[in-house]
Formats: C-alpha cells, structure tokens, sequence
C-alpha cells in the first residue's frame, strides 16, 4: 500500500515540504517537482529535513524542472534520484496511489 | 495502466498544467490509457479558444486539443467551476443568456460526476495544482 | 464501478481565503451519491473549515460552513481531524462545529463524525486509501 | 488623497479581488479618488462579461462594473496578461483573429505603461494578490 | 517615512508573514488580512513572533475577516485592534505607502 | 508626472513554478521608460530569479533569464539582493547571473548591477521607497 507523494513547492515558502515529510511512512516516495526541485539541492536550510526521510523514504528530483532552474545535477544532495516524465509516469505505476501536496 | 488526470490552475499563471501535459503525454507514449482529463477549479480556463499567448510562447490551450485528437482524449472542464469564471459552450450560452461562447470544440463541458466517475474507473488520479 | 474503494479527500486549506474549501466540498456532496468508501481528512490549516461559529455577516462571501453539518445525511461520516495540527493553532475539538451522523447499524443512535488522530495515524489512514483527492 | 489599485488574481478562486473591491468601495465612500484599477496576471479574468456565478452567491465581474459606473472608475485590463488568458476585446478579436469577445464594456484593454503611470500619479498604490 | 505592511496568508501555510516581521522597521503598522487573520489568535505556534513584534511595531486586523472565518474577537492578542475596510483605508493614507506580502 | 519617485520592484517568488516572476520583469521592462528612480530587490525565493544557467533545453517554458541581463541597457542598474536568502538557500554570489551596467557618471566604466545587502539594509532600503511593486 505505497504512496507516491508529490511536492511542488519551494519549501521556503510553502509548508508543503513540510507536511509531505511528516504524513509519509516508511518505504514511500517523494517526488520533487516544479518549485519543489529547490528542496533537492544541498547546502540549504532544508538538506538535513530531506536527507533525514532519505532515511527510510525513497527521494526523486524531475530533471527537467531542474535544469529550467539553473540547478547542477553535481549540487544534488547524494541518493536522490533524478527522473524525466517517463520516470514520473512509472513512479505512478509502481507506487498503489499518489497524494500530491499542493 | 489506466489514469486519470485532474487540473486545478489556469494556463500560464501557474505551471501545474504544464507538468499535467508533460505527464499525460508521457503516459500515452509509454501505452498507457488517458481515461479522462478533468479541468476543475480555475483549470477551466485552460479550455477557451481565444487565448493569443506570445508567437515565442507555448500554446497550451491548442497544445491540450491536439494532444487529446491524436489520442482520443476526453477532456472534461467542471460546468459549476466554469460558469463561476466565464467558460462558456453553445448550450451555456443558451441556458444563462450570454451573447458569446469561448471553449475550444476539444473540450466538453460536464458535472462533477465526470471527475468521480474517471477516479473510480482508473487505476490512479493524478492531481496538478498550486 | 463494480469494486467500492476507498476514496479520502484531503483537506489542507484555511476557507474563504481561496476557493479550494468549497469546491472540494461540492466534489464531496457529488461524489456521495457514488456508493464508495469515503472519508474527509483535515490537515493543516484545513482544520480552520471545521471552525464553528463562521459568520458572513459582514462579509459578500457566503458562508458554507453549514454543509459540513449536512454531510451526516449524505453517509458522508468519517471526518478525519489531526490532533497536532489544532495544537498548533490553538485549537480545542470543542471549538470545531459539533458534527453528527446516525448510525444504521446502531439502532440509528446519534453519532460524532468527527475523529480527532494523531498525524502518525493520520498518516496511516493516508495509507489505506485506494484514491486520495486533493484541492 | 489619490488611490491607484493593482489586481493581480482571478475572481472566486482568491479572496483578493474581494478585498480589493471593499477597499476601493471604502475609499471612494471616505471621498478619496481611485485614479485607476488596473487588472494584472490572472485578475484581467474579473473582466469577463459571460461569467454567471451561483444566484446566491457575489457577481464579482458585475460588481466591479457597477462601482465603476457609479464613480467613473477607469479600469484597465493588461494586454499582454489579457491575450495569454483569452480575454478579448473588439480590437483585440480583429488583430488576432479570434471569433468571439468576452470583456464587459465597464472594461478597456491597455499596456502596462498604464499601470506604471497611475502609480508615478498616484499617492498609494495598492496591490491584491495571492 | 512609514510602511503599511499587508499579510494575506496564514503563517502556518506561507512564509509571508516571517518575511514581513523580518523585513518591517520599527514604527511600521501590519495589517492582517484574509487568511492573515490566524496570526492574531492567542493560543497558536506563531503567537510568540507576534507579541514580539508588537514591542515595536502595531498590529492589526481586519474584521470582517475575522468574523468570517468564525474567530472570536476575544481570543485576539492583546495589543492587536481590530479595523473594517474604512480603517484599512485609513492606514494606507496615514503611512507613506504600503507593502503587500503577497 | 514631476516628481521623480523612488520605485522599487519586490521580488520574492522564485521563476517557472508561478508566472509572476516573468510578468513583473514585463512590468520593469515597460516602467524604464518613465524616468523614475528603479531599483529591484530580491528577497526570499526571488533570488533563484538570478540563478545562473537557466535552460529551457527540456523544457517548453520559455527561459527568460537572459532579459536580466539587459536590464542594464535599460538604465535598470540597481538590483538589492539579500545575503541571509542567499545563504539559506545554499547559494552564493558567483552562482548568480553577472548582471553589469555602464556608469555614464563615471565614464561609462562597466560595473556590478548586483548589490548584495543584509536583510536588515533591505528593510531600510524598502523604507526609503516611495512606492513599492508587489507581483
């Protein structure tokens, strides 16, 4: 019964982030996508939120909304996996349903 | 796989549709099925026909109709939704006296039970918003 | 439409500031007619929509509050409240609108709709759904 | 004292335009001039003259027109934000070619220099958004 | 050369109004308006920032928005008063010019 | 139109994800032509407006991070970056566009547009104004 989550969100922002991380249990997926992608980046007041759920969440990036950003890939916080839209539909597919955190 | 998709923002103010189309093409060439496409909220604007964007810019309105020729794609646009914010087809016109109609013929004007009806058949809704 | 599933709406957003609230819940009263297993969670500043006492009185909006006391009669029953999203905003379970349901397999007692839980069992809850909506 | 107003959202899916609509009524009430209500981004869609809203509920676009008659209210509704989001006028239809036209007569489509002007001439520019 | 500072969205949703209380001098006036209102309860997580700020600058907040969302006008921090729309209007003629946290 | 006002441009919302970014560059664009005194500042998500090598290769949105760089050419010279956003986000100076302006007081000579200043300068800043934009 795995959930894919998304967020869209700057989580400077938004609570959006936030909220994601702590209504998701153990063994789910997060995709960051749109404004949400600048969670994925090291060095920020967030990293250490997002690499905590790295802890037992699965953790994506979609590339394209990163690129269109001016974000480096190199910059990414280690273990996040970066996905184009065929990633995204898969993840979809892969998790039984999706709560998108607008 | 069958999905469907539901939209919440307008066009250009908010990228959610744009991520929306990017997501339901991508399904459809990966032989997925595209149920339904339902346009709630302020994403009942991304359905009208007189939308002139910049000549450098993406057409999203046109882009969403050819899209849903090439595939068949039902793509539904809320009536409560879009009588509140001026999206108006023939019978629209007729039913509340407006002297103009502006959706674009790809699209079709429905209730709610569209949206509910698309969640229960598919195998995943997926939500775009703000 | 042969399986019932599971279907939660989730609500995150405060009322009347945008239009999420109410139309979410035009998809809930729409929706009820469908025979699914439907819950409704507040979350957030969702749990602001539950607030008794909203008063449009001086205000153009109108105020949708009494909706919620109508879900009851739609089978609409299982309303989801977290616990630390209230804390957080001050917030005691009697300052939300009493909300009731009558329970056909009790005899038709009176019953409470509302569901205070912690966010680990909301987020459980979240779990167990077949389809989450979101607004 | 000389009031400009900025609008930058939609009608019913932000409380911003409402607020914007009771601060203008307020001003105008207290004898203050509104020099200019300019519509921007998503607010050029409180101009459409097809919207039809719930009987019970507030006439966003209709409201707006009739504070405008009653106190010659010069609202402007941004071009370049107006053609994104399908919101035509006569002149606008004719130069892009479009079939139809949705704006209410109590609004007129112009450049942004408009704004840029009521905010060099006015004492306060007030802006509404989400 | 004063600013009136407006804050429309809830502080538990957005970071409006921690930029505005970061980004106001002392002497300003904010204005808590539509889902703004929240920030004025006693009682919630922010309700600390608030009353700091208060030592320097003056809060208030729109009625009928208060009313709408079904707050009691007696659970508002002290200090905070309460305007209608013809007390907004007065804030913004008597500040130099005004500041939408959007 | 006498009086020269102080206008500053408050951006805080980062690009792509909302179009008020873009549209508010629109409204500085057309705003130079009327010989005010122009600054912008950047606060918050608004600095990621600055991030150099925007690419809109895998994109449809168009990447209007070069029209930044024309500001200049525009007489637009003053642009307030705030250091405690930068920092936040992880971002330093050299990660943002070179923005430059020729000086016509000082012989044309090319200098930095880009003015990094601590949060507390911006609200001082933002008090001198005479009107402020908010997108």
């Amino acid at each position: 019964m795995s959930i894919l989550h998304t967020v869209n969100k700057s989580p400077f922002e938004k609570n959006s982030l936030d909220e994601c991380l702590t209504h998701s249990t153990d063994g789910c997926a997060i995709l960051l996508l749109e404004d949400g992608v600048y969670a994925a980046m090291q060095g920020t007041n967030v990293e250490s939120a997002v690499k905590d759920a790295m802890a037992s969440k699965k953790v994506y990036a979609l590339g394209p909304d990163i690129k269109l950003r001016g974000l480096s890939t190199d910059r990414i916080i280690d273990g996040i996996e970066v996905v184009d839209f065929a990633g995204f539909v898969d993840l979809s597919e892969s998790n039984d349903k999706v709560q998108a955190w607008l | 796989m069958k999905f469907a998709i539901q939209i919440n923002e307008g066009p250009y103010q908010h990228q959610a549709t744009d991520t929306a189309y990017h997501f339901t093409k991508s399904a459809l060439e990966k032989g997925h099925e595209v149920s339904r496409v339902f346009f709630y909220h302020d994403g009942v604007y991304n359905s009208s026909r007189i939308t002139t964007p910049p000549q450098d810019d993406r057409h999203i309105v046109n882009r969403w109709a050819e899209l849903a020729e090439a595939h068949s794609l039902d793509m539904v646009v809320c009536v409560a939704a879009a009588q509140r914010r001026g999206v108006v087809d023939d019978g629209e016109a007729e039913r509340n006296g407006k002297d103009a109609t502006n959706i674009h013929p790809a699209f079709r004007i429905s209730g709610l039970g569209q949206l509910i009806e698309a969640a229960v058949e598919a195998d995943r809704l997926m939500v775009f918003g703000d | 439409m042969s399986k019932i599933k599971k279907f939660m709406y989730v609500n995150r957003r405060a009322p009347y500031g945008t239009v999420y609230a109410l139309e979410s819940l035009e998809v809930v009263l729409i929706g009820a007619a469908f025979d699914q297993d439907v819950s409704l969670a507040f979350i957030g500043d969702g749990v602001y929509q539950l607030k008794s006492d909203q008063d449009s009185s001086d205000s153009d909006q109108k105020n949708f509050s009494p909706i919620y006391q109508a879900l009851g009669d739609y089978d609409v029953s299982k309303l989801y409240v977290e616990k630390e999203s209230l804390e957080e905003r001050g917030l005691t379970l009697e300052e939300l609108m009493p909300l009731t349901y009558e329970d056909e397999d009790d005899d038709w007692a009176e019953k409470d709709s509302i569901r205070v839980v912690s966010r680990d069992e909301m987020a459980e809850l979240m779990d167990q759904q077949d389809v989450l909506f979101n607004f």
